[in-house]
């Protein structure tokens, strides 16, 4: 029977387990869902093999390399630490990352990362998203000046990703901002930042956490008393397990989001109806299906699959490679409509992925926790293209001069 | 029977302080250099020599710098991970600051910046002393790894914070970056290790080493024999952090290619500690024996189902693969306290005296 | 500046000082209850237990994991502690007993090994996720008290006062049941050398079961105050790494010695990161604590209550 | 037999003839918390004699010896070597000065052989520089052989040859002893301090290194100070005797005239062998 | 010879797997006897009296051939806890004192297995104060900080507080001023007369231990060589010649010892 390997990096264990495990969740259920319902993609059989890599990068490259050889389509490397000693790995080896809304921002930027995919937007549009969205309560924009906005981070690469950006906003706007470092092993013990918070008393507050630190922080905010509708995470400090915790207080806590949140969609009921009912899911209780983290995990998978459905269509073959799904990648456009015939209506923003930008800089929206779930608080906003775009440009070329030399790109650009 | 010095003698002082006094020991060692240089790379599949060897070589090497510290001279360490941070980072910064100049070059040289900071975070060895001291280390630890995230500096204002070995080659063959073949990755790190492991060797067998092992031992007894403690503590923290500077630095240059400050944490502090225990203080043979069997077995027992094509959830795999390390870890301590490098020795001596029992 | 601003920002809001001097005080007791574990078991046995952070989480996520499972709280409270008794007893039998008259450093690394595995069994029988500890169920008040002072308020959440609370009542008993008891000399002895303990007839196994069942027992108390400040996850482990300086500080075996520690780190920790952190970065809270605990070792390298360290020739 | 001892006798500040005074101790005093250890103490060590020290139990024996070689500091007192008035130094520039000595409580080097442990009598003699160490060629190797074969000489004339590869710490207590012995010789001093040397020895090992010490002295004339309870050890082979009790010196004189003073006596001898 | 309290049958001991210490030792301890092992170095003194309170595993030995009965009863595979309550105790080699307690704290571990209460454990310890008056002035001082001398009369001290009926005593008289030796022996004898305890000891000091003991043994390399009554060993030759430094022509100077070495008839 015709298959396609795909291994998934994942992480059930360590720290940062509770984020992890319904993302791993999520994304091998999409497929087990497309075997069981529709034998496949194109007629091949989808094969999935988790590696666990506890979110550390050391044990992301042993998976990477014990699996590379067994003909992997593409990484999910999940964490981005091991994105970042991916990318010089799979470039050269020629096998495609997709590092979904995480990992390096510049590598949308697909002429110099033709290899690297990072859709459905990088790190720097969603904090612009954020800004924008401040802007907006705040009245204009311009309104900003003299505000102070601070922000809270997990003290590792994804936590200072966004930092650049955040600091060359503040200068075009005249916000001040104030920076709230959370070192991974004081996680869960936030004190400090927040008697800070208390005592800079900022106007919004800007949060990039990730695991336990996510559920602390909200709970620390509620205790000092922070406005939580001032309080602002990005996609990976929304889950509903981050907000839960702090019970009433969490009321009124915003993230950015890229995906619905809730199983009412044809295609996550497939997976209830052919996975989990069937006891192949290793989710526990039906009620966690539909759950952010659950559905980032499938949109991921979601990404996966049409990448490859284009490959097929591209390259003519059942069978692809790492190169055709490259390619698959490369030309990867979900529409509405599309969205719509898999199942997934209003699950998420069109995609469209270009040879020239590997992430799309698509929109997002704005979540609010109401105390027991989270409600849409915004439309779709789209990011602002026109400050990301050259930092991106400056920091893709920072890069290759950093590694050089970087091999310049090859690759032809799929003709669709 | 098969291993006695018996017939062999020895004609003078020199070769009774040789490093293997018996032939039948010096067999042995030219046959795994033999298979280390020739048959890994021949017959070892890619993973193998990638994943597994690798950094068990260089795992090697962090372990026999903090061997010369807590197994020569006494002194615990849980900084070991940062110090090898220092010595990444400082290759980085050199590798990147001269391009020109062979990267092998500045992996050596790395080794000074870390033994610099290791005197540094020793000079309170002076007074603190035993488990006590462990809190020095750690505040080496936590600090460094501290500055390795602030400093932008040294990540030459990287918006990821992350270090990346740069593409070099040695006479026209790639080493470092994307793209250098394993073999020629692996084959550097065996040469660095094997002419460190002798270099080391040489220092534990002579004056210094000797000095390191008296205060060690007794210190008060050192002291009293003319030994001033603080230049030996210091000289074993300056030794130590060398190698594993010189470890970091080969981790990042031939191993993952790209790292961040995190992977230099206290986890990895406590592995080379393992190493070290497991292995066998004091004993070079040890630190070898150790970083095999902590670096490469959790590998070969994580992979292993999937190689025989057993289904096992993968996050199961992780969680028993760490509850086998931790019981092996208990499990060794409990048969020999003294580590590998005295089971070892103990399986010689059965040897020798083979076929009697004692 | 850096020697002034920070003093002109204690004086220009006093009520923030004294709320940022209460977090500290918290975290310290918090911290204290950590130590507190690996000194009962360093005193009795010369191990310095490494385990001490994951038995904590294990203890926790077997409360809680009971609870979810349909046991009542108090219920699922005793049941708890049933198991830690049970795990004293099978790290005697299995760890420590082989291991007697082994150097300290061989038996440090025993209990880390002993970390693994139980790092390894809770995650296999518990599962990775975060769990919510079951506070209200065991009656712990949730609310805050906002105090007026100065103008302001300062804020206490009643959560952290009644881990205080427990904290010093649980020091001040172990201290009381240790000291000048017979067990307790007997753990005296056996810290000092195995060897002469078992030669006099001190029954080791005996010892190291009570010591270790009592960490349990701190460990399941700790579990519960940090779950139901933040949650119960593996990631709570890592917090037992902050026990360090404060045992350092306090002296390995000095049980008073443990919360003075912490309270010395945890304040000082708290106004070093609010009032002089800013100015250097940020952070430093990572690495403060184990400075300011070499600081007070490099005056007196026994720690502030720990035993004198005997040399003699 | 004792070729061991041939070179750089270190040239002091001036040679010091056999029967003058190398060492003196005034009035020293020494206490710990409320314990007088040592109570204004006088006393001195001629060169080239065997000094023995006696006194019961907890008489400061042993804190004597700590105090000469610079591990404790008394309160008060002078102590005058060759010639010159020391006062506080550390314990390391007093095996500089030639001083070495033994330890009551058996303070070996565990984990190395004997070998080893003598050799590292011989730590402050050997300085080749590190990068010699390193490559362990040239210099190193060299100093390192030339310091063996003293060590060699050291072995056989200990008698231990046998042992010479056995890590210390398994080694019965009387050989250890001896090796202690070796190491401290090693260190080729000028005073050699012996802290009850034959504890725990049978009488053969006794007459073994009561042999020993004499043989020392005799060809080099170190000179030693001794503490032994063995009485019969002390009145044999030493020149003077000082006896301390409970901090205070109760007598000074040759071994004769100390056995039959009556404070001895009643402090230290109990009834008379 | 009345019942053995103590019968040591023929063991072999070995240290780490690999090393042979004791080679078929038998002994045996009439009850209310005291009895010495004599002999040199590493003759295995030491590890007789730990195989018997079975604290070798402690440092990685086992017995692996023969038995040892206490009372009558086999005890190889009883914790010293077991055999301390049943009333054998060891005085190790070196002291081994608690140094971080005082010396009084020291003394009442000693009566850690007692169950008679305080009262009784007071007396005991006004009992060995009598014995040793300088710890009575010492009792709060750490054991870590006293003199060598007053560390063993802290451990034996520390033993008779357990009440014992046998003590195996390891080398008593090391580092001790003739005076005490000679009161420790006494007391020694004083136990024995006045409460039955009967005494094993290890001993280099022949000439003393000959003099207490009504038996001994003498070991050589893990073997016994020669037993007898002590009186008997007392006027055996070679006994005095290597063991009591008297020859013919009376005791020999220390000064006057010769290079030369006779062989001893039994290891001909
Ligand atoms: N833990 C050990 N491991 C290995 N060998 C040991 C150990 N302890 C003792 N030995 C060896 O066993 C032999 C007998 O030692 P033991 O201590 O019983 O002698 P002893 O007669 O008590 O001597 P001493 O008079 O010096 O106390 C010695 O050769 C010694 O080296
Ligand atoms: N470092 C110290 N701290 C406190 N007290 C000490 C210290 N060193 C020695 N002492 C005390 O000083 C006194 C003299 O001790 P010292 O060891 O000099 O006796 P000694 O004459 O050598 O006796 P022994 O013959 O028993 O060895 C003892 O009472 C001892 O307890
Ligand atoms: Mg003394
Ligand atoms: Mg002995």
């Amino acid at each position: 029977e015709d298959s396609v390997y795909i291994p998934l990096l994942t992480y059930r264990t360590g720290a940062f387990a509770g984020s992890g495990i319904p993302i791993a969740d999520g994304m091998h259920d999409y497929f087990k869902m497309l075997n069981a319902r529709d034998g496949g993609i194109g007629g091949v059989k989808i094969v999935t093999e988790e590696c666990e890599t506890g979110y550390t990068a050391q044990k992301g490259v042993e998976c990477y390399e014990a699996t590379k050889a067994k003909g992997a389509l593409v990484y999910n490397p999940w964490s981005t630490g091991i994105t970042l000693a991916l990318i010089p790995k799979a470039t050269q080896e020629k096998i495609p990352v997709l590092s979904m809304a995480y990992g390096l921002s510049a590598a949308a930027m697909g002429k110099t990362f033709p290899w690297v995919f990072n859709p459905p937007l990088t790190y720097w549009d969603g904090l612009s998203v954020a800004i924008k969205y401040v802007g907006d309560k705040s009245g204009g924009l311009d309104k900003l000046k003299g505000k102070t906005i601070g922000f809270i981070y997990l003290d590792a690469p994804y936590g200072k990703e966004p930092i650049p950006l955040l600091e060359g906003l503040a200068k075009d706007y005249g916000f001040k901002v104030a920076k709230y470092p959370v070192p991974a092993d004081k996680m869960q013990d936030q004190s400090s930042q927040w008697l800070n918070v208390q005592q800079d008393n900022p106007d919004w507050m800007v949060m990039w956490g990730w695991g336990a630190m996510n559920p602390t922080a909200v709970k620390e905010a509620a205790k000092v008393g922070y406005p939580m509708d001032k309080f602002i995470g990005v996609w990976w400090s929304g889950s509903e397990d981050d907000a839960r915790p702090a019970g009433p207080g969490g009321k009124g806590y915003l993230t950015l989001n890229f995906t619905a949140t809730g199983a009412d969609f044809p295609a996550v009921q497939d997976i209830v109806k052919h996975v989990f009912d069937k006891g192949n899911s290793s989710v526990k209780e039906k009620s966690k299906i539909g759950e952010v983290n659950y559905n980032k995990g499938v949109y991921n998978s979601v990404l996966m699959a049409e990448a490859i459905r284009t490959a097929q269509k591209i390259t003519g073959k059942k069978v692809i490679n790492a190169a055709d799904m490259r390619l698959g990648l490369e030309a990867l456009e979900i529409s509405e409509a599309r969205f719509k015939e898999i199942g997934l209506g209003g699950f998420a923003a069109p995609v469209k992925v270009t040879c020239d930008d590997h992430s799309g800089a698509h929109a997002v929206y704005l979540q609010q926790w109401n105390g027991t779930k989270w409600v849409k608080a915004s439309d779709w906003i789209a990011p602002m293209k026109d400050k990301v775009r050259p930092l991106l440009e400056k920091d893709a070329s920072d890069y290759t001069a950093k590694n050089a030399p970087w091999p310049a790109r090859s690759e032809d650009c799929p003709k669709s | 029977m098969f291993y006695r010095e018996a017939g062999q003698f020895k004609t003078g002082y020199a070769d009774d302080m040789a490093v293997f006094p018996i032939r039948q020991d010096r067999i042995g060692i030219a046959v795994i250099l033999a298979i280390a240089y020739l048959a890994v790379p021949m017959f070892g599949s890619p993973f193998f020599v990638s994943t597994i060897m690798i950094p068990m070589l260089i795992l090697t090497m962090a372990a026999i710098g903090l061997n010369i510290l807590t197994g020569y001279a006494g002194l615990i360490s849980l900084g070991t991970g940062a110090f090898m941070g220092v010595g990444a980072y400082a290759c980085f910064k050199l590798a990147t600051a001269f391009p020109d100049v062979n990267v092998l070059v500045w992996v050596l040289a790395s080794g000074f910046f870390s033994a610099a900071i290791g005197v540094v975070f020793g000079l309170p060895s002076l007074r603190i002393k035993g488990l006590y001291l462990a809190v020095a280390t750690l505040a080496a630890q936590f600090f460094l790894q501290w500055c390795f995230v602030r400093i932008g500096w040294l990540t030459n204002y990287s918006s990821s914070g992350s270090i990346e070995a740069a593409r070099r080659s040695l006479f026209g063959v790639q080493i470092t970056g994307p793209g250098a073949s394993e073999t020629a990755r692996y084959l550097c790190v065996l040469t660095l290790l094997v002419a460190l492991t002798w270099i080391a060797s040489n220092i534990v067998r002579g004056r210094i080493g000797r000095k390191w092992m008296m205060v060690r031992d007794m210190d008060i007894a050192a002291e009293l024999m003319g030994v001033r403690l603080l230049p030996t503590k210091l000289l074993a923290f300056a030794v130590s952090s060398y190698f594993c500077g010189v470890a970091g630095a080969m981790l990042l240059f031939f191993h993952y290619g790209s790292m961040e400050s995190i992977a230099f944490n206290i986890e990895l502090s406590f592995q080379v500690l393992f190493m070290v225990i497991i292995g066998g203080l004091g004993s070079l043979i040890g630190s070898y024996l150790g970083a095999g069997f902590i670096a490469a077995l959790p590998v070969v027992i994580k992979f292993a189902p999937q190689i025989l094509g057993i289904e096992l959830p993968s996050a199961v795999v992780d969680q028993v693969t760490v509850m086998i390390i931790g019981g092996l870890i208990i499990f060794f301590l409990i048969v020999e306290p003294h580590g590998f490098a005295r089971l070892w020795q103990i399986g010689k001596q059965k040897l020798r005296v083979w076929p009697f029992p004692y | 500046m850096v020697l002034v601003e920070p003093f002109a920002r204690m004086a220009t809001n006093p009520a923030f000082l004294v709320q940022v001097i209460w977090e500290g005080f918290v975290s310290g007791v918090l911290y204290a209850l950590i130590a507190l574990g690996f000194v009962l078991i360093f005193k009795a046995s010369g191990v310095f237990n490494f385990a001490q952070g994951i038995m904590v989480v294990f203890a926790a996520l077997t409360l809680v994991g009971l609870h979810e499972a349909g046991v009542p709280a108090w219920v699922a409270v005793a049941l708890a502690l049933v198991v830690m008794y049970v795990l004293a007893v099978g790290v005697e039998r299995i760890v420590l007993r082989p291991l007697v008259n082994q150097p300290d450093i061989i038996l440090l690394m025993a209990t880390i090994g002993l970390t693994r595995v139980l790092v390894g069994f809770g995650e296999l029988v518990f599962g990775g996720e975060p769990k919510v500890m079951i506070a209200n169920e065991l009656g712990i008040p949730s609310g805050v008290w906002r105090i007026p002072l100065f103008d302001r308020v300062v804020v206490i959440k009643l959560i952290d006062l009644t881990a205080a609370i427990v904290a010093i009542v649980m020091v001040a008993g172990l201290a009381f049941f240790f000291s000048r008891t017979r067990i307790g000399r007997a753990l005296r002895a056996v810290a000092d050398d195995h060897q002469a303990a078992l030669s006099v007839g001190i029954s080791l196994e005996q010892i190291w079961v009570i010591v270790w069942f009592a960490a349990g027992i701190v460990a399941l108390v700790t579990g519960i105050m940090w779950g139901a400040r933040s949650d119960v996850s593996f990631a709570l482990e890592i917090i037992a790494l902050k026990a360090l300086p404060v045992l350092i500080l306090g002296g390995f075996t000095s049980v008073p010695g443990a919360i003075v520690g912490g309270l010395i780190i945890g304040i000082g920790e708290k106004i070093g990161e609010i009032y002089w952190g800013r100015l250097i970065g940020g952070g430093i809270e990572s690495w403060l604590a184990y400075m300011i605990a070499l600081l007070f070792l490099l005056f007196r390298p026994q720690g502030l209550f720990g035993e004198k360290i005997i040399e003699r020739v | 037999m004792m070729a061991f001892v041939d070179t750089g006798r270190r040239a002091g500040p001036k040679p010091i003839a056999a029967g003058e005074v190398l060492l003196e101790v005034e009035g020293i005093s020494l206490a710990f918390g409320g314990v007088k250890a040592l109570n204004s103490i006088s006393f001195d060590i001629r060169k080239g004699e065997v000094r023995a020290i006696i006194g019961p139990n907890g008489a400061g024996k042993t804190s004597m010896l700590n105090v000469i070689n610079g591990f404790y500091h008394p309160q008060h007192g002078r102590i005058t070597y060759r010639g010159e008035v020391r006062r506080r130094q550390r314990p390391d520039t007093a095996a500089q000065q030639g001083i070495s000595r033994t330890f009551q409580n058996v303070a070996l080097f565990k984990g190395l052989t004997t070998l080893e442990n003598i050799m590292a009598g011989r730590a402050l003699k050997m300085n080749v520089g590190f990068f010699w160490q390193c490559l362990r060629v040239g210099p190193a190797l060299n100093e390192e052989i030339a310091h063996r074969r003293k060590v060699e000489e050291i072995i056989d004339f200990l008698e231990i040859e046998h042992i010479r590869k056995v890590p210390v710490g398994k080694l019965p207590y009387g050989l250890k002893k001896r090796v202690e012995l070796g190491r401290a010789l090693a260190q080729e001093p000028e005073l050699l301090l012996l802290d009850e040397p034959m504890a725990g020895m049978n009488l053969e090992e006794k007459e073994d290194m009561s042999r020993f010490i004499l043989d020392v002295r005799e060809q080099f004339g170190t000179t030693i100070a001794l503490i032994e309870h063995d009485m019969g050890v002390v009145m044999d082979i030493s020149d003077r005797v000082v006896v301390l009790d409970y901090g205070r010196k109760i007598a000074d004189g040759t071994p004769d005239e100390v056995q039959k003073n009556q404070d001895v006596i009643d402090a230290y001898l109990g009834v008379q062998h | 010879m009345s019942d053995p309290i103590l019968a040591v049958n023929n063991i072999e001991v070995i240290y780490d797997h690999v090393i042979l210490v004791l080679k078929g030792v038998s002994l045996t301890v009439p009850k209310g006897g005291i009895v010495a092992i004599l002999g040199a170095n590493g003759a295995g003194k030491t590890t007789t009296l730990k195989a018997i309170s079975n604290l070798l595993h402690a440092e990685r030995g086992e017995v692996t051939k023969g038995d040892i009965l206490f009372k009558g009863e086999a005890v190889q595979d009883r914790s010293p806890n077991e055999l301390v309550r049943r009333g054998c105790i060891q005085v190790m080699e070196g002291r081994h004192c608690f140094g971080h307690l005082t010396v009084e704290e020291n003394l009442l571990t000693g009566a850690f297995t007692r169950t008679d209460g305080r009262a009784a454990i007071r007396a005991d310890l006004e009992k060995v104060y009598g014995f040793f008056p300088r710890l009575k002035v010492r009792r709060q001082s750490q054991a870590g900080y006293t003199s060598g001398g007053e560390q063993q009369m802290v451990a034996i001290g520390r033993a008779l507080m357990s009440r014992p009926d046998m003590i195996l005593l390891d080398e008593p008289s090391m580092g001790l001023a003739p005076q005490i030796v000679e009161e420790i022996f006494e007391i020694v004898r004083r136990l024995n007369a006045s409460e039955g305890v009967s005494f094993l000891l290890a001993e280099q000091n022949t000439n003393v231990a000959l003099r207490y003991a009504t038996y001994g043994y003498i070991l050589e390399s893990g073997r016994v060589v020669l037993d007898g009554d002590a009186k008997a060993l007392r006027e055996n030759e070679d006994v005095k010649e290597f063991y009591l430094g008297v020859a013919a022509a009376g005791r020999k100077s220390f000064k006057d010892v010769k290079h030369y070495k006779r062989r001893k008839r039994w290891l001909a």
